[in-house]
């Protein structure tokens, strides 16, 4: 309390004082000490679904470091906890701190629409692995990047996966009401068209029991779901529905293409689900990142992990090659045009900075043996 | 606890005194932003580090996220700390203020795009009494019949309050457009030089917030220093002796759950305003037991003490964020092959846990309670009888 | 005004004590018009019928379990007659709420004390002076002129109503902290700031050793002359019979008699069912 | 409203109802008993149930069952659930002393205001689920298949699988057992004492915090068992499983009347049906609104919940 009143009495003076500013902000050796940022859920309810991403940009971060000890580059990470509410203070100091040259994430759409707002008048460059809401890249933003196709892109394949490819005549229509599964099922609807539809449910996130739901897709006798969500619920779902005897097929988007969804679910319940994915299939290099992402995490990589190393590594490129201020490296962006060595996918950016379309493309993965095989390109009409 | 009787000592002093000392107090909370004042108190600064400074957050963002919850809690402890009433869902009527002024002043709102119902957005200015005044409607409506209820019967129907109010915001095809929500929520008004006041740094909202909960203390406190108040501690010392005694308890509940309410939205549309985006995900469960968890932690029926814990459930896990960086603490551990997350950041909520375990073990009346209030629990404490 | 109940004074009462004031010109203030309560089977009061009037000081006395405390909680408002009616100046008070018929001027005390532990002894009092305080949040909130004055009122009378009952001095203690005495002195105190034109004391004198008792009956006559009626549920048949005008004796859930001290101390029914019972004899 | 749907689907939403119903009612038995005698909710007990979610996943480890393995010989089966109930119960009824003696008796010996109590049940709640997200990478964990799909019989759309029949059967078992303790042991009879009189029951010589530690240790073995079936029937667990879990089952103890065990057991069976009807009816996205709803109104109604208090007179 003493302390208090002293404070009180350094302010008074402090008026006029205000002028010791920040200390040295050195902007010397260029391209060394520069930080990666990392912004999403990475505690609270829906860290799991953004920490395999945290973690692919830690193992980008850590292999280049490894090969240029000495000039590193930093990860600092900003948890939002997913929610829109904490995006705000956490963009903010992100944007502040100037040695932060590269963004990737937000990880959801909700707090992208609050934090790439603080990002664009801080010209600091992000590419978001996860944020799939088509609006983000309508909102004028310079510096918003998109590292995966949009709801637009994945949701319409699956239906035509389902419609075309599997013939099925009747389908059963489920979404987690997240804007990325209810985006999702509301793309894939408008090619299903109603007589298709043998029903629709929703479940909401953190949802244990989906019994009600289960027994209304088994009345309805529909033999394909379209669930627009993400494995944590569509796993116990399906597991569920197997449980009571269902044996139709479920088709999902990239919030199942995990390995979560095939050891939650077991390789038997699981066998023959459908996940789309806008990623090509397996490189040889795809390889060596499931190996290194197990030795650093023991863990396997799960949903986004590649796409945020791949994101991460095209950043460290940029550095490397000497982009050492956000401007550079959000030009640098716009003129990239590779393959990621994860993902597969061709990144080349449009001025909106959504994903080249002609670079989408939307394949179908099956489960099958304890792994998701590709299975083929989805046409795209 | 010597803030206490610091505060004590304070209030003996002669009033010029004790003026200049709540101003300067003032100008000290104003000042709280700035790196730059930090600096300049000699602090010592780190690697870029102020102890009291939160580096891994906007300390403007910090502190505005504290005084939104502050007005929370002060809202709270007007039902929960005076009024006795347990109200586990008291985040619904922040969710009330948010979302009308979200709905009224977002371009994007389905009352514009869909409904048709306006025209075009309204200013915030506007929205912010409308959304009050709903929240305090919302406040009646569920009083009105739940507040005959017991006390823990009462404590799930205002959670359950408070669910159906998320669930409902959670419906994409509602008004409330679930969790795509509404981004481009008004702000406040006013410019400096022709930017505007109120954009996107939070350092302005902070110090209108702080403006409004100071005016929120001295109407709170006009209100428990009157009639009002000494109802409200009667209902929640002894109900039946109070309606004995002429207080019309059921009226003066109800006055505790909408003036509590109204603050509450209050609070929402503060928050609106300055997010600039509102959408279901906010007005978990959680966070109602957050401010819950603030007002018992600063000390139930005290003001001061609602201040106190409004603050500290926010700034402690996010200075906790800074700590690992201070001491150099590991980020992770590997134990047997696997690797565990223990850095302060992941950690912080299971710390907080423990903090409230270790207050209310140490403190059951909270950090700053009421002085009644406390020597009441000092008296339980020598009686023999058995714990309710 | 001749109209009180025939029955009941001149049977039983031959001539009256000189204490109680005559019959002709007293006021019914409360009347108790055939009472039954029924718990499901219990039968609590049963057909009870007495008249209180103004200015009087009226004991209440029975065995335990006769139905005093029962008979006073329907008085005020706690339980609603099964059958019958209680008139308060006339009015009705059955099934009206509780706050009102407080504020009609019925105020009570409890028989194990129920003060607001946590407040100080001043804003007990307040409390019971804010019943005909019309201020509600609005005025508070703005402090406006009538919410002033109110404030400044109840406050002198607590101060007053303190020193009164003689605990002048405990103003700022918790009402938890005071000595028991003062506790159930503050009761009284708070009960008479509700401006009640009746008060119900239900055994103010428990645990009070005998020159408390002494005081209290000091006390109780004080309040009487101030002009407000008492009505005083006692075990104690001394101070009974020492303060009270009038006596009504209940047993069972029935009246068994009713007079003044003299007549039920000498009235067999009495004896048997009361006075029989060796630990209360007076 | 879709009541086409409900009158489709009655049959297999009763059964799924009351195999939900039945888990409600162990884990609602846990929050009724505690509050039955301290008159205290303890916030803590989803987390005694998420404790146990992960001891059975642990036991069935142990038998080298996971998501994966095919499912076992019936003889097998059974045996493991056998094993991993009375490991599931053994530990969430450590875990519930260990937030009584930690947590909660420290503030009893100050004799701290209820809400104080409400508080540190927060805070241990926030600890043990936290830590347990820490542990577990906040990932959700695949139990294995144990019991068969196949109907044991399906009379005119009535099937029912052997999971839920040995839910139902197990979670009857743990009420009728329970019930028969409290009201005939001795131990039991020193619950209801305290629960009805805690100051009467000390003076009469009864132990009053070996009586609430027993407390404790009950509702956790009945979170423990709940924990097992919940793996079952939903087939996975993860470190937040207890926490919407633990307030339906708070709701159906209230719904029952808190404090009394067989309205906790009514109250879950009816809030297991209440949902499932809804989620016929109104989609389930409105599963929990109705859920509230139907306990708000029935609260105006009965406001001391279907059955009314009382942990002592158990009976009414």
């Amino acid at each position: 309390m003493r302390v208090f009143g002293g404070v009180a009495a350094a302010v008074l003076i402090a008026g006029s004082a205000a002028a010791c500013k920040a200390d040295s902000e050195d902007g010397g050796s260029a391209a060394c000490g520069l930080k990666i940022g990392v912004f999403g859920a990475l505690s609270g309810d829906n860290a799991g679904l953004f920490v395999p991403a945290k973690n692919g940009v830690d193992l980008a971060i850590s292999q280049y470091n490894e090969k240029n000890k000495d000039c590193t580059v930093e990860l600092t990470t900003f948890d939002s906890q997913g929610s829109p509410d904490k995006a705000g203070g956490l963009a903010t100091s992100a944007s502040q701190d100037t040695k932060i040259v590269a963004m990737i994430g937000p990880g959801f759409s909700g707090e992208s629409e609050v934090a790439n707002a603080i990002f664009d008048q801080a010209k600091l460059p992000a590419i978001t692995p996860s944020a799939t809401r088509p609006s983000l890249s309508t909102k004028g933003w310079k510096i918003f990047h998109r590292g995966v196709g949009n709801d637009l892109s994945q949701g319409p394949a699956a239906a035509r996966y389902i419609k075309n490819v599997m013939k099925a005549e009747k389908v059963y229509v489920i979404n987690d009401q997240t804007a990325y599964g209810a985006g999702l099922t509301d793309e894939a609807k408008k090619v299903f068209g109603a007589g298709m539809i043998a029903g629709e449910d929703k479940t909401s996130e953190k949802q244990t029991d989906f019994a009600g739901t289960v027994t209304k897709v088994k009345t309805s006798g529909a033999q394909v779901i379209f669930y627009g969500g993400y494995t944590a619920e569509a796993s116990l779902f399906l597991k569920q529905l197997r449980a009571q005897g269902w044996t139709g097929t479920l088709v999902g988007g990239d919030g199942i293409n995990d390995t979560n969804m095939l050891s939650v679910t077991g390789q038997k319940d699981v066998e023959g689900t459908i996940a789309t994915c806008p990623c090509a299939p397996a490189t040889n290099a795809k390889g060596t990142f499931v190996a290194d992402y197990k030795k650093k995490f023991s863990v396997d990589p799960a949903v986004y992990a590649d796409v945020a190393y791949d994101l991460a590594n095209i950043f460290l490129e940029g550095i490397k090659d000497g982009k050492s201020t956000r401007e550079d490296l959000n030009t640098f962006l716009g003129s990239y045009n590779k393959a990621g060595s994860a993902s597969g996918v061709t990144y080349k950016w449009e001025a909106s900075g959504e994903l080249d379309p002609a670079q989408v493309v939307v394949w179908a993965y099956e489960a099958k043996g304890g792994a998701w095989v590709p299975k083929q390109e989805i046409p795209k009409s | 606890m010597s803030a206490l009787r610091e505060r004590l000592r304070i209030s003996n002093l002669p009033k010029p005194a004790r003026y200049s000392l709540g101003a300067l107090g003032l100008v000290f909370l104003f000042l709280l932003p700035n790196k730059w004042f930090y600096e300049y108190l000699g602090i010592p600064l780190g690697f870029a580090y102020i102890p009291l400074y939160t580096t891994k957050n906007d300390m403007a963002s910090v502190l505005f996220i504290c005084t939104w919850i502050i007005l929370l809690s002060l809202g709270l402890n007007v039902v929960v700390g005076y009024a006795g009433l347990l109200d586990l869902g008291f985040f619904g009527f922040f969710a009330v203020g948010a979302y009308v002024v979200a709905l009224l002043t977002s371009p994007e709102s389905k009352l514009l795009t869909e409904y048709n119902w306006l025209e075009s957005p309204w200013p915030w200015l506007v929205a912010v009494p409308i959304g009050i005044a709903l929240s305090l409607l919302a406040g009646v409506l569920l009083g009105w019949p739940t507040l005959r209820l017991r006390g823990d019967y009462l404590a799930i129907v205002t959670l359950g309050f408070a669910e159906m109010i998320r669930i409902v915001a959670k419906q994409q095809d509602w008004i409330l457009n679930g969790d795509r929500g509404i981004p481009e929520v008004g702000h406040p008004p006013g410019s400096v030089g022709g930017e505007p006041l109120f954009s996107f740094d939070a350092k302005p909202y902070y110090w209108l917030a702080l403006c409004v909960i100071i005016l929120a203390v001295f109407l709170i406190r006009n209100l428990v220093r009157s009639r009002v108040g000494r109802a409200w501690v009667a209902i929640r010392e002894d109900e039946d002796a109070a309606e004995l005694m002429g207080v019309p308890t059921f009226r003066f509940k109800l006055w505790a759950f909408a003036i509590g309410a109204a603050v509450g939205g209050l609070s929402g549309t503060l928050w609106a305003g300055q997010a600039n985006f509102v959408n279901s995900t906010t007005f978990s469960l959680e966070n109602s037991i957050l401010v819950l968890s603030a007002v018992l932690l600063g000390g139930a029926g005290n003001i001061a003490g609602a201040i106190l814990g409004g603050f500290l459930v926010i700034y402690i896990p996010e200075w906790l964020r800074s700590v690992g960086d201070v001491f150099g603490l590991p980020e992770t551990v590997t134990v047997g092959g696997s690797t565990y997350d223990i850095s302060p950041t992941s950690l912080r909520f299971a710390i907080f846990g423990i903090v409230l375990i270790v207050v209310m073990i140490f403190r059951p009346q909270g950090l700053w309670p009421n002085r009644r209030r406390a020597a009441e629990i000092q008296h339980r404490k020598k009686e023999v009888a058995v714990g309710e | 005004m001749s109209e009180q109940p025939s029955l009941d004074k001149p049977s039983d009462a031959p001539e009256p004590t000189p204490s109680a004031a005559p019959a002709g010109d007293r006021k019914p203030l409360l009347e108790v018009d055939n009472v039954t309560l029924r718990f499901g089977g219990v039968v609590a009061l049963n057909q009870v019928n007495f008249t209180l009037y103004e200015g009087e000081i009226l004991g209440l006395i029975g065995p335990n379990g006769a139905g005093k405390t029962t008979c006073f909680n329907a008085m005020t408002g706690v339980y609603t007659p099964t059958e019958g009616a209680i008139r308060f100046q006339g009015g009705k008070i059955s099934g009206q709420q509780r706050f009102k018929i407080t504020k009609m001027g019925i105020a009570r005390t409890f028989q194990n004390i129920r003060l607001f532990p946590e407040m100080t002894a001043l804003e007990n009092i307040q409390v019971g002076a804010d019943a005909h305080h019309r201020t509600s949040v609005p005025g508070a909130l703005l402090r406006l002129p009538r919410h002033r004055r109110e404030e400044k009122d109840g406050l002198k009378l607590a101060h007053d109503l303190l020193e009164l009952v003689g605990i002048g001095g405990t103003e700022h203690e918790a009402a938890r902290n005071l000595p028991y005495g003062s506790q159930r002195r503050l009761e009284i105190a708070r009960a008479l700031a509700t401006r009640p034109k009746l008060l119900c004391l239900d055994e103010p004198a428990a645990g009070f050793n005998p020159a408390e008792k002494q005081d209290l009956m000091q006390l109780i006559k004080k309040i009487r002359d101030t002009g407000v009626t008492v009505l005083l549920i006692e075990h104690d048949m001394r101070l009974v019979m020492g303060v009270t005008d009038r006596i009504v004796v209940l047993e069972f859930g029935r009246k068994i008699a009713e007079g003044s001290p003299a007549e039920v101390a000498a009235d067999p029914k009495v004896h048997a069912a009361y006075l029989g019972v060796p630990a209360d004899a007076a | 409203m879709n009541i086409g749907e409900l009158l489709r689907s009655f049959p297999e939403l009763t059964v799924t109802g009351v195999t939900q119903g039945a888990i409600y009612a162990l884990v609602a038995l846990g929050y009724t008993l505690v509050y039955g005698v301290l008159r205290l909710i303890n916030f803590a007990h989803s987390e005694v149930f998420m404790v146990g979610t992960f001891a059975a996943l642990f036991t069935w480890g142990l038998f080298g069952l996971d998501s994966n393995t095919e499912r076992p010989s019936i003889g097998v089966a059974l045996l493991a659930i056998l094993a991993a109930i009375v490991v599931a119960a053994v530990t969430s009824a450590a875990v519930a002393l260990l937030i009584e003696v930690t947590a909660y008796r420290p503030l009893r010996h100050r004799n701290a205001p209820p809400l104080a109590f409400l508080i540190t049940a927060i805070g241990a709640s926030f600890v043990l689920m936290e830590v347990a997200g820490s542990l577990t990478v906040r990932r959700p964990f695949g139990v294995p298949a144990l019991l068969p799909s196949k109907p044991l019989f399906d009379i005119g759309g009535w099937a029912v699988t052997p999971t839920q029949v040995t839910t139902v059967v197990v979670a009857i078992a743990m009420l009728v057992g329970l019930d028969y303790f409290v009201q005939k042991t001795r131990a039991g009879r020193g619950i209801r004492a305290v629960a009805q009189d805690p100051n009467t029951a000390a003076l009469m010589g009864v132990n009053k915090s070996r009586v609430i530690a027993l407390v404790f240790i009950l509702g956790g073995l009945m979170a423990g068992v709940a924990a097992v079936f919940n793996d079952i029937k939903t087939g996975s667990t993860k470190f937040n499983v207890g926490f919407l879990l633990g307030l339906k089952a708070f709701s159906a103890a209230v719904l029952g009347g808190i404090g009394n065990l067989r309205g906790a057991a009514l109250g879950g069976l009816l809030l297991g049906l209440i949902e499932n009807y809804a989620s016929a009816l109104f989609g389930s996205n409105w599963r929990d609104f109705v859920a509230f709803v139907a306990l708000i109104a029935l609260l105006m109604f009965r406001p001391t919940g279907l059955l009314g208090e009382s942990l002592g007179r158990a009976r009414a």
